[in-house]
């Protein structure tokens, strides 16, 4: 089972290699989108710097979420979904290496670059670990749950939109522990509860997901 | 009895449009996905007449 | 003799779970519940109106309760029913089951949907705002969207069999987040507390204004369930037109 | 080893064949036929367990392929309508990843030597997309070089877009497979008659 989790991981990352300019949309529009808020709000620091853990971590979701689209949809569309619906190695596995490969293709991005971008906001040092830890730890449920929600709306007509009614209530608890973190450390508290908050939604998230995200494939693919 | 003449009781203690809006809106919804639903049936069971009679002869 | 149908013989009723035998059944139930529904509606709304005091705080504005919490309760509870029914078509692979749930969303949306209006109408008066971001109000919010994604997800696939079963692994996924999103929201509600004001437990309860509710509760369930077996029976005509019992039902409908 | 029993297949509004059922065991080899649109890919794609019947079961070795999931797509090859190449990978490594989720080991040196035999040695580092559609239908059948020892076959429309001489390869495959005691279930639209103890299954004929 782990040569196919291996061998998906590594094909999908080569896929990404080839095709850079998708890697890198989902990046631009998170930088875009991060640097609009400051032009809408007004340039106040500390202003900014309260609505910074917001900005970032909603950017960060809907940038995730764009890229999610494609995770099963080049695939479906060229056939190779239908033989690793069909392979040795059971779904969930399979299913889970597409996770982590989308992951570090759109996830892991956002969290490199949120510490730069926070500094637009004025956040301070110690608040940046904050905040890319939580993002770290967040990322992935967020792939985790978008899988379910690609999978569902695989091959339908208007996929994108409904994709992201679909996603987005789900976020909810991720978006409030997450960009709770950072509130809670500028409050001086220790945001250690949230962290394991967010470390019990990734362990639930990655037992439960790929299961979901199995089913829905299967359905899909009929 | 709380009220002492219908118009108190309308009145509601000076919240009528609250209270009155939300019971209002409350029967109204209700009344219409009643209607709709039925609505719904009778258009379902006319485009089924018209099939079944326009096919009838071909089954 | 394969297993197949064994089990649909000596399990009777499962014979209930044919659409064909279940069409007329729901036409025999919807005005039992239909007329429950108006009876206890009406003596809620007596006891909620002539018989409960007037509270001592918020006046009379306190009896939008009569339908503000029995709309949110009803929200959850036809949420759950409704991933039940869609998780039982999911397994057995019965059509029904997928249908009912089909039939549920609407209704459920709508409970969400007057437990959000009422919510705010209440809010008005009694804290000075339409919207108060209050952890149960919120959560209504977010079950509101859940249910928009389920319609949404049903009515974007053509194919009825495989949007029975999307939606169920959908709204297996939604009732599942649907505790862990409540909490979050009640501990960012009291996160940040000072920014809103939490709508308290509801007013020290007289007894009668207790009975009112739960009265009207009932009431709204059975209002409920009528409404899904309306729309179930429309879901099973426009589903099963191509078979041979909705021609010989063709003459007898009313 | 492969029975299906009492398949009911519906599309749409349309039942497409119901009550169908056939035998297979190791050593024979099938054709499924029929009109466009009577429902080859669809009993295909059930017998493969892609696609979940209105009624009946398919079952390999006596247990049904519900039950038995991944114990069964092991010991299967599908080659569906589409080609399952992706555009961006070359050759080579499509037939890696398709090899290495069925569950087998392939080294480079067999991967190219598979290649080679379908005549695509010198264009198997080219980007997929570089390639004519005969010659990335090559790309996914060379995958039966490698899947000699797997007992079943299951291939939808083989001969599609390939030469003549392909077509005669893949013919030998085919009845060197049926040879070696292995069952092979194909459609095709061109006349093919492979090895003498091949049964043909009318879908035509099923339309009640």
């Amino acid at each position: 089972m782990l040569t196919a989790l291996r061998c998906v991981i590594y094909r999908d990352l080569l896929l990404a290699m080839r095709r850079r300019a998708d890697v890198l949309t989902a990046l631009l529009f998170f930088v875009i989108v991060v640097s609009l808020f400051p032009l809408g709000v007004g340039p106040e620091a500390n202003l900014l710097r309260t609505i910074a853990p917001g900005v970032i971590w909603v950017a960060a979701l809907l940038a995730s979420m764009l890229s999610l689209t494609r995770m099963f949809s080049a695939d479906h569309a060229d056939g190779t979904l239908e033989q690793m619906l069909l392979s040795a190695a059971p779904l969930g596995a399979i299913v889970i290496a597409k996770v982590i490969a989308h992951w570090l293709v759109s996830g892991l991005p956002l969290v490199l670059i949120a510490p730069i971008l926070a500094l637009q906001f004025d956040l301070n040092q110690s608040l940046l670990w904050v905040l890319t830890l939580s993002l770290l730890i967040g990322t992935p449920v967020l792939s985790l749950i978008g899988a379910i929600g690609a999978a569902l709306t695989l091959g339908l007509r208007g996929g994108g939109i409904l994709l992201s009614l679909l996603v987005l209530p789900l976020y909810v608890p991720v978006l409030i522990i997450g960009a709770g973190t950072v509130d809670i450390a500028s409050a001086g508290l220790s945001a250690q509860a949230h962290f394991l908050v967010l470390g019990a939604f990734l362990v639930v998230a990655a037992v439960f997901a790929p299961w979901a995200v199995a089913a829905a494939l299967r359905i899909s693919a009929e | 009895m709380n009220w002492a003449s219908w118009n108190d009781f309308f009145a509601m203690g000076g919240y009528a449009l609250y209270v009155w809006g939300s019971y209002g809106v409350t029967l109204g919804l209700m009344i219409t996905e009643i209607v709709l639903l039925i609505l719904r049936k009778r258009s379902i069971l006319e485009h089924l007449g018209r099939i079944r009679g326009s096919t009838r002869g071909t089954r | 003799m394969t297993g197949h149908n064994w089990t649909r013989a000596s399990v009777n009723w499962f014979k209930y779970s044919s659409p064909q035998t279940f069409f007329p059944l729901a036409a025999k139930l919807v005005p039992w519940f239909g007329a429950a529904a108006a009876l206890l509606c009406v003596a809620g709304l007596y006891i909620g109106f002539f018989v409960a005091p007037t509270d001592a705080q918020q006046g009379e504005a306190y009896r939008i309760i009569f339908i503000h919490v029995p709309a949110a309760w009803m929200s959850m509870f036809i949420y759950v029913v409704m991933a039940f029914w869609a998780g039982a078509g999911l397994v057995f692979n019965t059509r029904l089951s997928g249908m009912m749930a089909s039939a549920l969303a609407p209704s459920g949306a709508l409970m969400t949907f007057i437990a959000l209006w009422t919510g705010a109408l209440w809010g008005k008066p009694t804290w000075g705002t339409w919207w108060v971001w209050d952890a149960r109000l919120t959560s209504e919010l977010i079950l509101l969207f859940l249910y928009f994604g389920f319609m949404a997800l049903q009515a974007a696939i053509d194919n009825p069999r495989r949007a029975d079963k999307a939606g169920a692994v959908l709204a297996l996924t939604g009732v599942v987040n649907i505790p862990i999103i409540y909490f979050s929201v009640q501990w960012w509600n009291t996160l940040h507390q000072g920014a809103s004001v939490s709508l308290k437990s509801a007013p020290s309860m007289a007894a009668t204004m207790f009975a009112g509710m739960i009265v009207m509760a009932l009431g709204f369930w059975m209002y409920s369930i009528a409404a899904a077996l309306l729309r179930v029976r429309c879901i099973i005509l426009e589903r099963e037109h191509r078979s041979d019992w909705v021609a010989q039902h063709m003459g007898t409908l009313k | 080893m492969l029975e299906a029993a009492n398949l009911e297949c519906v599309r749409g509004d349309r039942r497409l064949f119901s009550g169908l059922g056939f035998s297979l065991s190791g050593g024979e080899l099938l054709r499924v036929a029929g009109a466009n649109g009577s429902g080859k890919t669809s009993l295909l794609r059930i017998v493969c367990g892609l696609l979940s019947p209105a009624e009946g079961e398919v079952r390999w070795r006596g247990s049904s392929i519900r039950s038995l999931r991944e114990e069964y797509w092991k010991e299967i090859v599908y080659l569906g309508h589409s080609n399952a190449v992706k555009d961006e990978l070359t050759a080579a490594e499509n037939l890696t990843v398709a090899c290495t989720l069925a569950g087998m080991k392939v080294d480079r040196g067999l991967v190219l030597a598979a290649l080679h035999r379908f005549g695509l040695a010198e264009c198997a580092a080219l980007p997929s997309k570089a390639l004519s559609q005969g010659q990335r239908r090559r790309v996914s059948l060379a995958r039966l070089i490698l899947s000699e020892n797997l007992p079943l076959w299951i291939l939808d429309e083989p001969f599609t877009a390939l030469d003549a001489a392909a077509v005669d390869y893949v013919r030998t495959l085919i009845a060197q497979h049926v040879a070696r005691g292995a069952a092979v279930v194909f459609t095709t639209h061109q006349e093919a008659e492979i090895v003498g103890t091949m049964s043909t299954l009318d879908l035509d004929t099923w339309a009640n």
